[in-house]
């Protein structure tokens, strides 16, 4: 059954397994979920003592939002691995065939340069979205927002930039490796530095917490939006271009 | 408690489809959009986990959160492999020599 | 949290100094910065690191060592946790890296391959010293996929279609598997308020949802582990990547989960933990032993006969349970386990840059038609046959003591029938080991005209070097175990997340 | 302390560390790696010699180093593994040595003699391991790194060798891993105890305890090819001979061996081993090894899978010798590993060498090889000797210790375990021998390219290993000897002292060992082409010292500890009146022989066995310790054999090959019986009161069959006429006499009685004595005649030992009787022998015949017994000695009368072919001076002699000549009336068919021949039996009362059953 793991692209509704065996998978995965709702319902939740001690640390933490206040200091780490996660897909789904001097360049095709209505509508969602993003981040320090919602609001500005073709993307580009790896980096750095102030990685002293946290967001935001950004250019661009670029070593 | 049990168990069962749809289609991108599926059936769960009734537990916030970005970046890769393989198969169509 | 014993200042490094490197690496343009820095990182982890090598913690010493990143502390911030299982995985680990980053500055020399390589390959070593140092259950899932995610885009790096494919399923096959580990986490905080090791492993019951997370915890990991049912991702994933890759796959990317299965079954959630779950993960870790050397001998590509024999090795770990399950051989097994894991990573990893040397120098792993190869690459057939004597159990190497200590605690834990497992299991591996190795005295009678092999790319004598000093060191664990299992007497136990938890 | 910590590791590496370094050279490197080799070897030799000489003064080395916790990995010098590690690194020499001949020019060489070098270190380390666990990392490696060299040729053959011998032995190691980890388990770190671990343990379940020693036994039994798990023994033949040579005798079934003994001895200790019941299922499957073993080498038409069957059967030699577990019996199994080594190596190297030089690979191309490649087939035949267990050669040391250790703890079955194996053994290596030395080559074989039959780095190693196969044998009893090694280590196993009986050495009588050695050295001279002719012309005087030594009688003897058991040699009466007969045949014989075999093209070969077989009789006659007797007499047995087969008709081939035959069931008999003597002897002396009729039957028949005692003659008139002249003079004359000696010395005459075997050999003794006569009378053939004479006269002497056995009372003055008859009966028999070499003379052309027929005349008158000869005198001496039993006395005449036939007959028939031939003869002056010389001994001699002690005048009574002449008149009648009958039995062709096909039964035929074969032999052999039942009606008919007497064989099982039954009445 697990053989059929091995993913199939040209049709997309068949399942190759038999149907004895489909309604075997269904029941017997019907049998287990139905096993653990009943384990799950029957057993009470814990107390919130984590919430608790959440709420009584929050001060400390330099933010007001706990959400925020967890992400980017208690469990930091977390935060820190996260970003690498997305650095990783970034790192593997770069090109690597032509050196490509500059992050964003004027697209060759100009086609659609002469749209009068995308230049104009893209004028004035860029720029907002570049405001909305900001207030996201700063918000984040006090409600729901942060570095993830704003780097997504970015990089949507850049998928729009992307959708009208009128500029290419330098991945491979000196800049753009800057980029995608000045969140992991500067989060790092902030967490050296501080463990070299307070003694331990990752602890931020009380005073310089909020800023802190400021700077490490700023970084993941401008991060978090390029490789968002990337992964999305990267799957437009492969549909169309050469598999070339995929890294075939042969 | 029955907001809670309606959560908890319908992220349980969205998990189980998720988990059957992986297993049993074929095409890649049901499988991915499955996987998708048994993790918001997880973030389900952990939603609720959050919810007391006196407060929030802003942990389980957290963990969605970051398990969010976590998929969206397996998703990518998983898509991105697709796309090259397809691309390779091509070529391996058009230059049936090599 | 108590941070002031030596070297404790010093543990997030095993897991910053890869991410530093990984920036760096990616931000080097030059092809030879970015080996030289990968080496060089390499040898400052291992520096890193020797303090525990050299400094045993000694019965003076307390048996564990927590270090609360962020200064919060369990169960508010994330700990790290160090004892002497972890030690000597993170030891092995970054000898290994060392050497395998030897290898790949001459394995990936004037590819292009190269630039993507060095900054995976330094985030796979974070996640793996993440894992390793973990004691944290989410924080477990976020390491694990960095694992996942870099060992497939490693795969992928080989570019073919067999690699990308088999990286694909080994994607699906990962992200499957975290979900499942993810629920279970999910249901453990739902359950117990905490994700922190050490305090589940206090509060852990024997309850129906334990189990059930107990359950998912396991069939996650074990999918990552490639279980015998759930090892049909692996032999392909580890055949097709590129040889450094393919070595630390299968040298520590599925000794990682399986850490954790141990971790979670032995110290974690032991309480929950049943005779016949152990009694099964036993029979299936048997059934994979003689599953995969059939499968490695009836293998008809190199490198495929070694990933098989990946799976076969992989189902000695899992005798671990049953061993332990007994309660008092509890140390002995998880010495022999341990003990075996250590061989094997070194055995392994040299057998995979054998093979790799060998593929890179025929063009192809095809064993039929390998047979002038003795002539072409007679020290890559040395090292492979030093390797195999390790994988089989034969002294003088590390597998032989694995095995020897395997076999003492079955046996003086009066279960003699995995005893008997494991002789099989080493007789079996005789059988493909030698079916490659008849390759190096297999006389070629052809024809002048036909034995000269197209020779694709000349091997580095570096390559070939990092290949035996790998071998070596799988024979040279074989004549000392003393060290390792002092190392491992250090942490004491297993259990130390439940001592700690105590104290 | 730091040397003795180091050494044993040093030891090891010396071996690994040049095979690495090999591994590295170029292939074409040739003299790096032979440096590298012979460094590493030469380090080797020289470290074990350290070692040696630091536990010989006690010094303890130890080199430990941590491997696992509680586990430490040992190496650990004691006097057990000082054995097998001395025996190794000094093959190891030898055979790299001679590999590096025999893989010039090939491919591969770098990897073979790295692999050989880590082969032979994990030999040493097997040897040198302290501990179980350290024994079994080296076990297994060295099953890794033979590997390579099983498939080193790399073609289909190899490949499915190496696939078979991994599968065994993997499966074997697996086993033994299981063994030592539960065994570790359950007892802790397994370290080498001296006298075992377990024994102190009594927690221990003797059921796991059992099951272990099964594994561990299955495991190690493995390598030592023990039976259901040989298989790949014979397999591996297919790898190069070197690496065939190292398997078979150093490395890899001695590491079994030696494992078994380990754990025998150092884990579980002896006698717990025997009291958890484990020893007797060990011994049964040594036991059957051993045969299964030989019977499967009887049957290989190649010559190193034969090899390979015997090793199975040889190696089990040593499970068998620990299985008995008796401190002997111990001694005699650790010194096989040793001795098996080098008999075994040495075969080895001489079938590579046959295979690389001439291509040989078969049995059957043998034929004739001696003479293209002397040197290496001197060797295989010294080694194929030895492994026979022929004294006093390697083997035969071992085979000694196992049979007196298995008598010492009274397992009797192990003797004839031994007799069956050393039986086979000969079977299947003695036709090797024959063919390569004795039958003439099929082709002509491609002459020697350099100045030696082949490469000198392919001879000087088996020649080297031969010589030490004899020099361990010969000097067993010396300090440093495997011998008196493995008495060291059985002392430490059993805590007990084997205290050397025999005193200092002292040699006050240097001429005694002139008179032995001097024929030797002339022999050896005679192979060394220098001096050879030189030699050859001193050769009829070689007998001189001995003549000296029987003429002077010095007093005193030598002893010598330190050679074979330790030797003692003295001259004492009986021995002297032996020794003066043997002196003055020989002496007589040389110088006939001088002239005889003047223009024979192999007179040097006829020489050299001549005067071995001269020292071997005079050696016997003088040795006065066991093992110096039976190797004389074994010596002087199988160079007889030269002797037989000298002429190479097809007639002497064949009797040549019954004699062997008979002398090897001899020599196995005697075997037998002196290790039960040597036990009997030991444990209470003196044994006069308790002698087992068994083993006096043994000696009966064993050395009936030298004696040609009826039934066992059946080689005799086969052997006797077929020699050139002057060796069947010897033959008849003195060589039977041995047999005679040795009842005389070691059956215990005059102290105790044993009436039942005494009579049953007085019965047969007097059988004989007529049968000879009968038979002797159908001969045509003159030598034929005088064979069956000697059978009938024998027969006499036997009666008269018989009578001693019956009364020993009588013995003082029956031995003094006997001895004086023999030594008669010596002298007019060989003088007989030697007239017909100069029958030609008889005839009528020739001037001075009357003289020549009186020479003729006077020993057939004397034989017969007339008064006034040496005859008369003789038999009237025997006959006043047993003048107590008249029906003996009655009986006595009667042969007499017929002698008196036989000798007319004799008469007639020199007479008759005399008449036929031309006066020709190649006898010259030399030689009838000689003969003249004798005549005068044989008339005037032997009356002169202090033992004959007035019998010449008591003898000269009215009565005592009337009993003497009776017996002529009616003899010389008889033979008138029957002489027609006679010639019409002969012209009918009735006495060859019988004697031809049913009084000689060819064991021959029997045995050596394909299955096929024996099938339509056993159906001739019905054929053959009706026939000669219509024939015995026949013999009826003509009214010649013919005692028809069933082979020899037949006579053996009724003479055994009757001993058992009295055995069993007397307890």
């Amino acid at each position: 059954m697990f053989r059929e793991m091995s993913p199939s692209f040209t049709d997309t509704h068949a399942s190759t397994l038999p149907r004895v065996a489909r309604v075997l998978v269904a029941s017997v995965i019907t049998a287990g979920g139905a096993a653990l709702l009943l384990a799950t319902l029957r057993t009470d939740k814990a107390p919130p003592e984590l919430a608790v001690l959440v709420s009584e640390q929050l001060a400390t933490s330099g933010v007001e939002n706990p959400v925020t206040a967890v992400l980017l200091n208690f469990r930091s780490y977390d935060t820190l691995l996260e970003i690498a996660v997305l650095l990783i897909v970034a790192i593997a789904m770069q090109p690597h065939a032509s050196s490509q001097p500059r992050i964003v360049a004027p697209s060759t095709n100009n086609e659609s340069a002469t749209n009068l209505v995308l230049t104009s509508l893209l004028r004035w969602l860029i720029p907002l979205s570049v405001l909305v993003g900001g207030y996201l981040l700063w918000t984040g320090a006090y409600a729901p927002g942060g570095a993830f919602q704003a780097g997504a609001v970015l990089a949507a500005a850049g998928v729009a930039l992307a959708l009208t073709e009128r500029y290419q993307f330098g991945w491979q580009s000196a800049g753009a490796q800057w980029l995608i790896s000045a969140g992991l980096a500067i989060f790092i750095a902030t967490g050296i530095v501080s463990g070299m102030v307070t003694g331990t990685f990752l602890q931020y002293p009380v005073t310089y917490a909020a800023t802190l946290i400021l700077v490490v967001e700023i970084a993941a935001t401008v991060s978090i939006a390029a490789i968002l950004l990337q992964l999305f250019t990267r799957l437009a661009r492969a549909d169309v271009t050469s598999p070339h670029t995929s890294g075939a070593s042969s | 408690m029955t907001p809670d049990i309606i959560y908890s168990g319908a992220g349980m069962v969205v998990f189980a489809m998720g988990l059957y749809g992986v297993i049993a289609s074929a095409h890649i991108l049901r499988k991915l959009v499955a996987i998708n599926i048994m993790g918001i059936g997880v973030f389900m769960l952990l939603i609720a986990t959050a919810h007391h009734d006196t407060l929030i537990d802003p942990v389980p916030h957290a963990m969605v959160l970051t398990g969010i970005v976590v998929a969206v970046a397996g998703t990518a890769l998983c898509l991105w492999l697709a796309v090259v393989i397809r691309g390779l198969e091509h070529d391996a169509a058009s230059h049936p020599s090599q | 949290m108590n941070n002031s014993l030596f070297g404790t200042p010093l543990l997030p490094l095993a897991v910053v100094i890869p991410l530093i490197a990984a920036i760096v690496s990616l931000l080097l343009t030059s092809p030879r910065a970015r080996s030289i820095t990968g080496i060089g990182f390499a040898t400052l982890l291992l520096f890193a690191l020797a303090p525990w090598l050299w400094h045993t913690p000694g019965a003076d010493l307390p048996t564990s060592v927590r270090y609360a990143l962020g200064g919060w502390g369990a169960p508010l911030g994330i700990d790290l946790h160090l004892d002497g299982f972890a030690t000597v995985l993170l030891l092995s680990t970054a000898a290994l890296v060392l050497v395998l980053s030897i290898y790949s500055a001459f394995y990936f020399a004037g590819q292009s391959q190269a630039a993507r390589f060095w900054p995976l390959w330094w985030m796979l070593v974070a996640g793996l010293n993440g894992v390793f140092l973990a004691a944290d259950a989410f924080n477990v899932y976020v390491l694990l996929e960095i694992i996942g995610l870099a060992s497939v885009a490693l795969v992928a790096l080989a570019g073919t279609r067999e690699a990308c494919t088999a990286a694909l399923r080994y994607a699906l096959v990962g992200l499957l598997g975290s979900l499942c580990y993810l629920l279970g986490v999910a249901l453990l905080y739902r359950h117990y308020g905490t994700l922190d090791f050490a305090q589940l492993a206090d509060l852990a019951q024997a309850d129906p949802l334990t189990w059930a997370a107990l359950a998912l915890v396991t069939a996650g990991l074990l999918l990552k582990t490639a279980l015998l049912p759930l090892h049909f991702w692996l032999p392909s994933a580890h055949a097709n990547a590129p040889a450094p890759v393919s070595a630390v796959l299968s040298a520590l990317v599925v000794k990682a989960s399986f850490y954790l299965i141990a971790r979670y079954w032995l110290d974690i959630l032991s309480p929950a933990v049943t005779d016949l779950g152990s009694m099964l993960l036993g029979l299936l870790g048997a059934v994979a032993v003689i599953w995969g050397c059939v499968a490695a001998f009836r293998a008809h590509r190199l490198k495929l006969l070694v990933a098989y024999s990946t799976v076969a090795q992989l189902g000695y770990l899992f005798l671990l349970f049953p061993l332990a399950a007994s309660g008092t051989d509890t140390h002995m097994a998880l010495e022999a386990v341990v003990y075996f894991i250590v061989a094997h990573a070194l055995a392994k990893a040299a057998m995979f840059l054998a093979a790799g040397n060998i593929l890179r120098a025929c063009g192809h792993d095809d064993i039929a038609r390998l047979r002038g190869v003795a002539g072409q690459q007679p020290a890559s057939l040395f090292i492979f046959a030093i390797a195999g004597v390790s994988l089989i159990g034969l002294p003088p190497s590390g597998g032989f003591i694995a095995k020897w200590l395997l076999l003492n605690t079955a046996i003086s834990s009066g279960q003699w029938w995995w005893a008997v497992v494991v002789l099989c299991g080493g007789l079996l591996a005789a059988l493909y080991i030698f079916k490659v190795l008849n390759l190096a005295f297999v006389r070629v009678d052809l024809p002048s005209g036909q034995i000269p092999q197209p020779v694709s790319a000349p091997t580095h004598a570096g390559m070939t070097l990092c290949a035996f000093a790998l071998a070596i060191g799988a024979v040279a664990l074989g004549f000392s175990a003393e060290w390792l299992v002092t190392l491992l007497d250090a942490g004491s136990s297993v259990t130390t997340f439940s001592q700690g938890a105590g104290t | 302390m730091n040397v003795s910590a180091h050494l044993p590791a040093w030891i090891v590496l010396s071996a690994c560390l040049p095979g690495l370094l090999i591994f590295i050279t170029g292939e074409n490197r040739i003299r790096l790696r032979r440096t590298l080799n012979l460094t590493g070897n030469l380090l080797c030799v020289g470290l074990i010699a350290i070692l040696i000489h630091g536990v010989y003064n006690d010094q303890v080395f130890e080199t430990r180093l941590p491997l696992l916790p509680e586990i430490d990995l040992v190496l650990h010098a004691d006097a057990l593994s000082l054995l097998f590690v001395s025996l190794s690194g000094l093959l190891w020499l030898l055979t790299t040595i001679y590999a590096i001949a025999y893989l010039e020019g090939t491919e591969h060489r770098s990897r073979f003699f790295g692999f050989f070098s880590l082969c032979v270190s994990a030999t040493v380390g097997i040897a040198l391991a302290g501990n179980l666990i350290t024994f079994l990392i080296f076990y297994e490696l060295l099953t890794l790194t033979t590997y390579p060299l099983v498939v080193h040729k790399g073609d289909r053959a190899s490949l499915r060798a190496g696939r078979i011998y991994l599968t065994y032995t993997m499966l074997g190691g697996a086993l033994l891993l299981a063994g030592v980890v539960w065994l570790k388990a359950i007892a802790g770190p397994l370290a080498f105890t001296a006298t075992g671990i377990l024994a102190d343990m009594p927690h221990l379940n003797p059921l796991h305890l059992q099951i272990i020693f099964v594994l561990l036994i299955a495991g190690l039994g493995v390598k030592a090819a023990l039976i259901p798990l040989h298989g790949w023994l014979p397999v591996a033949m297919a790898a190069p001979a070197p690496v065939s040579a190292l398997l078979h005798a150093v490395a890899v079934v001695k590491a079994g061996a030696f494992g078994i003994i380990r754990v025998v001895y150092d884990v579980y200790g002896i006698t717990f081993t025997q009291a958890l019941g484990l020893t007797t299922g060990l011994a049964v499957l040594a036991t059957v090894t051993i045969v299964y073993g030989s019977l499967r080498a009887l049957f290989q038409d190649d010559i190193k899978k034969r090899l390979a069957y015997s090793t199975v059967s040889q190696v089990s030699y040593i499970a068998l010798g620990t299985a008995i577990a008796g401190p002997i019996a111990t001694i005699g199994g650790m010194v096989h590993l040793v001795h098996q080594g080098l008999m075994k190596i040495t075969l080895f190297f001489c079938a590579g060498n046959l295979a690389e030089t001439l291509g040989i690979h078969k049995v059957s191309q043998l034929q004739g090889v001696g003479r293209r490649m002397p040197l290496t087939m001197a060797a295989f035949t010294l080694a194929a000797l030895g492994m026979i267990g022929l004294p006093p050669l390697a083997g035969f040391v071992s085979k000694w210790y196992l049979g007196t250790g298995a008598l010492e703890v009274d397992a009797h079955w192990v003797l004839v375990v031994l007799a069956i194996s050393s039986l086979l053994n000969a079977m299947y290596f003695l036709p090797l021998l024959h063919a390569a030395w004795f039958k003439a080559p099929q082709k002509a074989w491609t002459p020697p390219s350099s100045r030696w039959e082949t490469h000198w780095m392919l001879v000087l190693p088996p020649v080297m290993t031969a010589a030490l196969a004899v020099v361990v044998g010969l000097f067993a009893s010396a300090a440093l000897s495997p011998t008196s090694w493995s008495k060291l280590i059985a002392a430490r196993e059993y805590g007990q002292v084997f205290v050397q009986i025999i005193p200092d050495a002292q040699l006050p009588v240097p001429q005694l060992w002139w008179a032995v050695i001097t024929p030797l050295l002339l022999a050896i001279g005679l192979l060394w082409r220098p001096v050879r002719r030189v030699c050859l012309r001193v050769t009829p005087l070689a007998s001189l010292p001995a003549l000296a030594v029987a003429l002077t009688v010095p007093a005193g003897s030598n002893t010598v500890p330190w050679l074979l058991f330790g030797s003692v040699m003295a001259l004492d009466d009986s021995a002297q009146v032996m020794l003066l007969l043997a002196a003055v045949l020989w002496l007589v014989a040389s110088l006939y022989g001088h002239d005889y075999l003047r223009d024979d093209p192999h007179a040097g070969r006829y020489s050299a066995f001549y005067l071995i077989c001269m020292t071997g009789s005079f050696g016997l006659i003088l040795a006065q310790d066991v093992f110096g007797f039976i190797t004389f007499f074994t010596v002087m047995s199988l160079a007889a054999y030269g002797l037989v087969i000298h002429t190479g008709s097809d007639a002497a081939l064949a009797a040549g090959r019954t004699y062997m035959q008979w002398v090897v069931i001899g020599e196995v008999l005697l075997f037998a019986a002196f290790v039960t003597l040597m036990i009997i002897g030991e444990n209470n002396t003196p044994y006069a009161h308790h002698f087992p009729v068994w083993l006096a039957a043994l000696f009966v028949v064993g050395f009936g069959v030298k004696t040609g005692l009826l039934t066992l003659h059946v080689w005799l008139p086969r052997a006797h006429p077929v020699a050139p002249v002057p060796a069947s003079a010897l033959l008849s004359g003195l060589m039977v006499k041995a047999g005679l000696l040795g009842w005389m010395r070691f059956l215990p005459m005059g102290e105790v009685a044993l009436p039942d075997l005494g009579a049953l050999l007085i019965l047969v003794g007097l059988l004989g004595a007529f049968y000879g006569v009968v038979v002797g009378l159908l001969q045509a053939n003159p030598k034929a005649l005088l064979a069956y004479s000697t059978i009938s006269q024998m027969g006499i002497l036997a009666s008269g030992v018989g009578a001693g056995m019956m009364a020993p009372a009588l013995w003082p003055v029956l031995m003094p009787a006997l001895l004086l008859y023999a030594l008669h009966h010596g002298l007019a028999k060989a003088a007989l022998f030697l007239s017909v070499g100069h029958g030609q003379l008889l005839a009528r052309a020739y001037r001075f015949r009357g003289l020549v027929w009186l020479g003729v005349l006077l020993p057939a008158l004397a034989l017969a017994g007339v008064p006034l000869t040496s005859g008369a005198m003789s038999k009237f001496a025997l006959k006043s000695a047993v003048a107590d039993m008249p029906w003996l006395t009655l009986l006595l005449p009667l042969t007499a009368v017929g002698t008196t036939c036989l000798m007319l007959r004799f008469l007639a028939l020199m007479h008759a072919s005399a008449n036929g031939q031309h006066a020709e003869s190649r006898i010259g002056a030399t030689a009838l001076s000689a003969y003249a010389a004798l005549l005068v001994i044989i008339i005037a001699g032997v009356a002169q002699l202090p033992i004959a002690n007035g019998y010449f005048s008591a003898h000269l009574t009215h009565s005592a000549l009337w009993t003497a002449a009776w017996p002529l008149l009616v003899g010389g009648s008889l033979y008138l009336l029957l002489r027609q009958h006679l010639s019409r039995l002969i012209t009918s062709g009735f006495a060859y068919n019988y004697r031809m096909r049913i009084a000689i039964p060819s064991l021959q035929t029997w045995l050596s021949q394909g299955k096929n074969t024996r099938l339509t032999i056993l159906n001739d052999r019905a054929q053959t039996t009706v026939a000669a039942v219509m024939q015995l009606c026949h013999i009826a008919r003509a009214s010649l009362p013919l005692p028809y007497v069933q082979p020899g064989i037949a006579f053996l099982a009724i003479l055994l059953l009757v001993t058992v039954a009295l055995g069993i009445q007397g307890h």
